[in-house]
């Protein structure tokens, strides 16, 4: 049976839904429609030890690294593309062996998260074959077997058994406990509708156990029911809908903002070594109680001039 | 001519491979630039698509990623991720995608790529941000790579296959149960090579106005053959114009 | 109440079973109808959710099929077939859907289901539509299953199981690799039956006012327990008035 | 490389996609969007030993089996739902053992033009388990082995190898060889946009080798590419664009028309016995030489009142 309103506070969503130990995935792509007010929650919070499906993951998934909340990391690519080409707190956790990971190539990861929504089982691919993913797993296989956060191997090649001559890699399908993802609008019932690229968001968002959304704009039920056809999902889905206005900065918003280059620029010195980037902690995560004293630090004329330009549908140069 | 540089050079080489109404994948850095450049001159029928689910955008400023909104710009579809990468996954079967452009940071002479990590990799000097879509480009589409031509990026053998290439030799991929395509072309800031029809070996086939083909083999890590070579030409009034406004 | 059809004791049965709240999955015919009465009476809040990808419509007439138009009203997401079929595989392990409204052609005293045909498989004397989305709601979540009681239809053993009930008893569904859930109610136009917590049978439960129970063992094609039953209550005025507007 | 204009008419389009042997599948759903023009003009080529994929099937599959197109369907359903129960063509024709078919669940049925769309060889699933579509198969094991426009089999039982002690139902994917699908808006070069639900039509126009789209509306690009996020196939995917207003007739189509309720009860009567058949095929299909003459025939009131009332989105009681 549903409740009808999901609506709650940030801290509550992310200590409702978000555990130390559980694994996590986040919706956007690299620079766009990250979820990184939710991500500047966690931090908040202090959760630890996260198994993180980051997708094609930017400064959101660096920054949880940086911040000491992750134990494994699922990639398939970790950069501020333009701005950062190698997030730096994930390439230094890797380096230094401070976490553990696991590679993928995105195709495989989006279509893991795509069967989690869909309730396979298991996957069966051509990608990844001839790579290096197959044979050298970044987590070793004692490790897959005993954990019970995984599946029992990464993969495993085989042949098709309708076509013996061709070989397959099979995947297990992902179990994730929370999805988190930062749409344009949302009901306070749960009914959510993305503009623009919905990249991995809706599978994460299915195929998880939870879903918490953030959102721009917290809208009446009635207009999104007017055009369900521009809706991804329906109240039955997510768990927590929590009213972040400018959720996703520093990256882009369809329709609403774009990325804030200047931002990032920062956050690509500030992610140079250890002491700067607890600098940035202190300054902009720890420092600032919640999103709406985030966007106060901020200010008003940094926040609107990131706003997009009807017609371009970005801020033109 | 004198002022271009190589990495213009290398733009401008990478824009002669996307014929005017081809289909191409085009990734983040470089290939960006290259595929903008071709759309403004010689092909501006082409169709670029992304693996962030952009379809077909007509970006009028360079997207800093491929899922930056200015590539969405006109484009004929947004699709989810899973929608892009099916049909990549179907293409070869379809002859739907013409050529995939990728990157990396180690080749070999068969065109297998690292994106993953240089050293050891569970202990990496230097860790990179994994295959992205490379990996699923390379298994499924004739692809144009492009790298900085330094002796250390060009290996006998590669700390980390990334993305597929010929494997080792003609028959590589079929044993590996892969797609049989593969890399077509390398692009660098020296100049252009090509995949030899029958050994699957990279060779020498351009080189850019100003550099030297000593200057090449210096730069690669394996025994390359450098005897089918010929200058590259130089680019179009028209292409110039746009390269420097865009660079 | 001595107006009152069986036909329509069966339509607010089946609304009955509908509390306000739930998730139900609606199949054609009848339990479209007995959907749209609950959600005019006792459950407002009840969200409707059909194989078709219309989710949670609040149709204003009673729709000929699951993907009528006039269900997509008011609807709150149009999912393509997988979304739905997705949100379905995943449904029993998250608790998402209670309920899902199944008919058939046969049953048997564990409520395994036939809508495929009747005789030879091979060679049938009437053949239906096939399984449609029965089989996946019934692998997937807690059924109510509406059918027309009759003894043809109520048999030993059932020609085609197109959706499997309890197959034959308790560990039935487990040994098969099935989610353990499955058939919760069946609803006739005489009464309605229960299966038991612990063998999984089909009993009478309730029977419709004016129907005799003799009359529900006669029309029965196997043994069922008739010890637990009781009548049925008669329904509201509110839902008779409903009723007679959509019957 | 692609052609920018890919309009035909329906003629061209069929005689060139549609071919004696085919693996066919067509969109829509039961008596919503369905390409009845395109059916219509099938019938019309006399095409033979059609397999066709019927997805959630109604009128559309009953025309091609009663006028002798098909000789293998790939079944899930098929009802004219609302109107007649069990379509009376197909019925007839399984009854009397003139076609070779094979029984799906509609999900598996879903899932597998999905996999096709998605390039996957092959899919797991709970579905079907414990149900006859497992072990009585429509269509001889010996025949599915040879048939080389059939898998080798049709499925098969087996345990998860990432998870031994569950079973799973392993399926091929079908090949198609041309999926037909009716949207509301189309490009000259074939940028599609669908109203309402999408059903398998996404999924078949992806997964089959050639494509033919009849539209309502034939747009221009421009319109198109204004809100990319409303639309689902780019010109990379369609191989034809036949212009069909009322294409889907008698069929619903969103934004546009309801459903015929006096044709559907009409053709209820008709398909009842062969020599009724045959009088609604030469009345209705023969003697209609294309779409512009079929239209003419139903008459410019008849289609004036199915126009769906706004806001209703149907033609209400």
């Amino acid at each position: 049976m549903k409740s009808n309103n999901k609506v709650m506070n940030m801290k509550e969503a992310v200590s409702t839904f978000v555990h130390d130990g559980d694994c996590i995935a986040l919706g956007g792509f690299v620079t766009n429609r990250k979820p990184y007010a939710a991500v500047r929650e966690i931090i908040r919070q202090g959760i630890k030890d996260l198994y993180l499906e980051g997708g094609p993951a930017g400064g959101d998934v660096d920054m949880l690294i940086g911040a000491g909340c992750v134990k494994v990391y699922f990639n398939s690519y970790f950069a501020n593309s333009g701005f950062t080409e190698v997030c730096r707190r994930a390439r230094h956790a890797i380096e230094q062996g401070t976490i553990l990971w696991e590679d993928y190539s995105l195709d495989v990861q989006t279509l893991l998260y795509h069967a989690a929504a869909l309730g396979l089982p298991y996957i069966a691919v051509k990608n990844m074959l001839g790579s290096n993913m197959i044979d050298k797993w970044g987590i070793a296989a004692e490790v897959w077997e005993k954990d019970p956060k995984l599946a029992s191997r990464k993969l495993m090649v085989t042949s098709n058994p309708f076509n013996p001559d061709e070989q397959v890699c099979l995947l297990p399908t992902p179990k994730i406990d929370t999805a988190i993802i930062h749409v344009q609008r949302a009901s306070a019932g749960g009914i959510c509708r993305i503009y623009g690229n919905t990249f991995v968001d809706v599978d994460i968002a299915m195929g998880a156990t939870n879903c918490i959304v953030t959102c721009e704009e917290l809208v009446s039920e009635d207009v999104l029911r007017k055009e369900p056809w521009l809706n991804q999902l329906p109240e039955l889905v997510p768990d927590a809908i929590v009213h972040a206005p400018y959720g996703a900065h520093p990256a882009q918003c369809t329709n609403h903002y774009d990325y804030d280059g200047q931002f990032l620029k920062m956050y690509d010195q500030a992610s140079r070594t250890d002491e700067e980037f607890i600098k940035y902690l202190t300054e902009w995560i720890y420092g600032t109680e919640d999103n709406d004293a985030y966007l106060e630090k901020l200010g008003v004329s940094r926040l609107f001039n990131l706003r997009v330009k009807p017609g371009y549908g970005y801020v033109p140069l | 001519m004198a002022q271009l540089t190589n990495m213009q050079m290398m733009a401008v080489a990478l824009a002669r491979q996307i014929k005017d109404g081809m289909t191409c994948i085009i990734g983040t850095g470089l290939p960006l630039l290259g595929a903008t450049i071709a759309k403004y001159t010689t092909a501006p029928n082409a169709v670029l698509i992304f693996e962030s689910g952009i379809i077909d955008g007509n970006p009028l400023e360079i997207p800093t990623s491929v899922s930056d909104l200015r590539l969405a710009l006109g484009a004929s579809v947004l699709w989810p991720q899973y929608r892009y990468l099916g049909f990549q996954n179907n293409a070869y079967k379809k002859g739907k995608i013409d050529l995939g452009f990728l990157g990396g940071a180690q080749i070999d002479i068969f065109g297998n790529l690292n994106s993953t990590s240089i050293g050891d990799y569970w202990h990496p000097d230097s860790r990179f941000p994994g295959s992205g879509g490379a990996n699923g480009i390379a298994t499924n589409v004739n692809t144009v790579i492009i790298m900085k031509h330094e002796r250390r990026r060009f290996c006998e053998k590669v700390d980390y296959i990334t993305s597929p290439g010929w494997i080792d030799g003609p028959d590589g991929r079929k044993r590996l149960g892969l797609p049989e395509v593969g890399p077509q072309a390398l692009v660098t800031d020296l100049g252009v090579m090509g995949f030899d029809k029958e050994t699957k070996r990279m060779y020498l086939a351009e080189y850019f106005p100003g550099v030297k083909i000593e200057q090449i083999a210096e730069n690669t890590g394996f025994e390359m053959d450098l005897s089918r070579a010929v200058i590259a030409e130089p680019p179009s009034e028209e292409m110039l114009d746009i390269l420097k406004k865009l660079m």
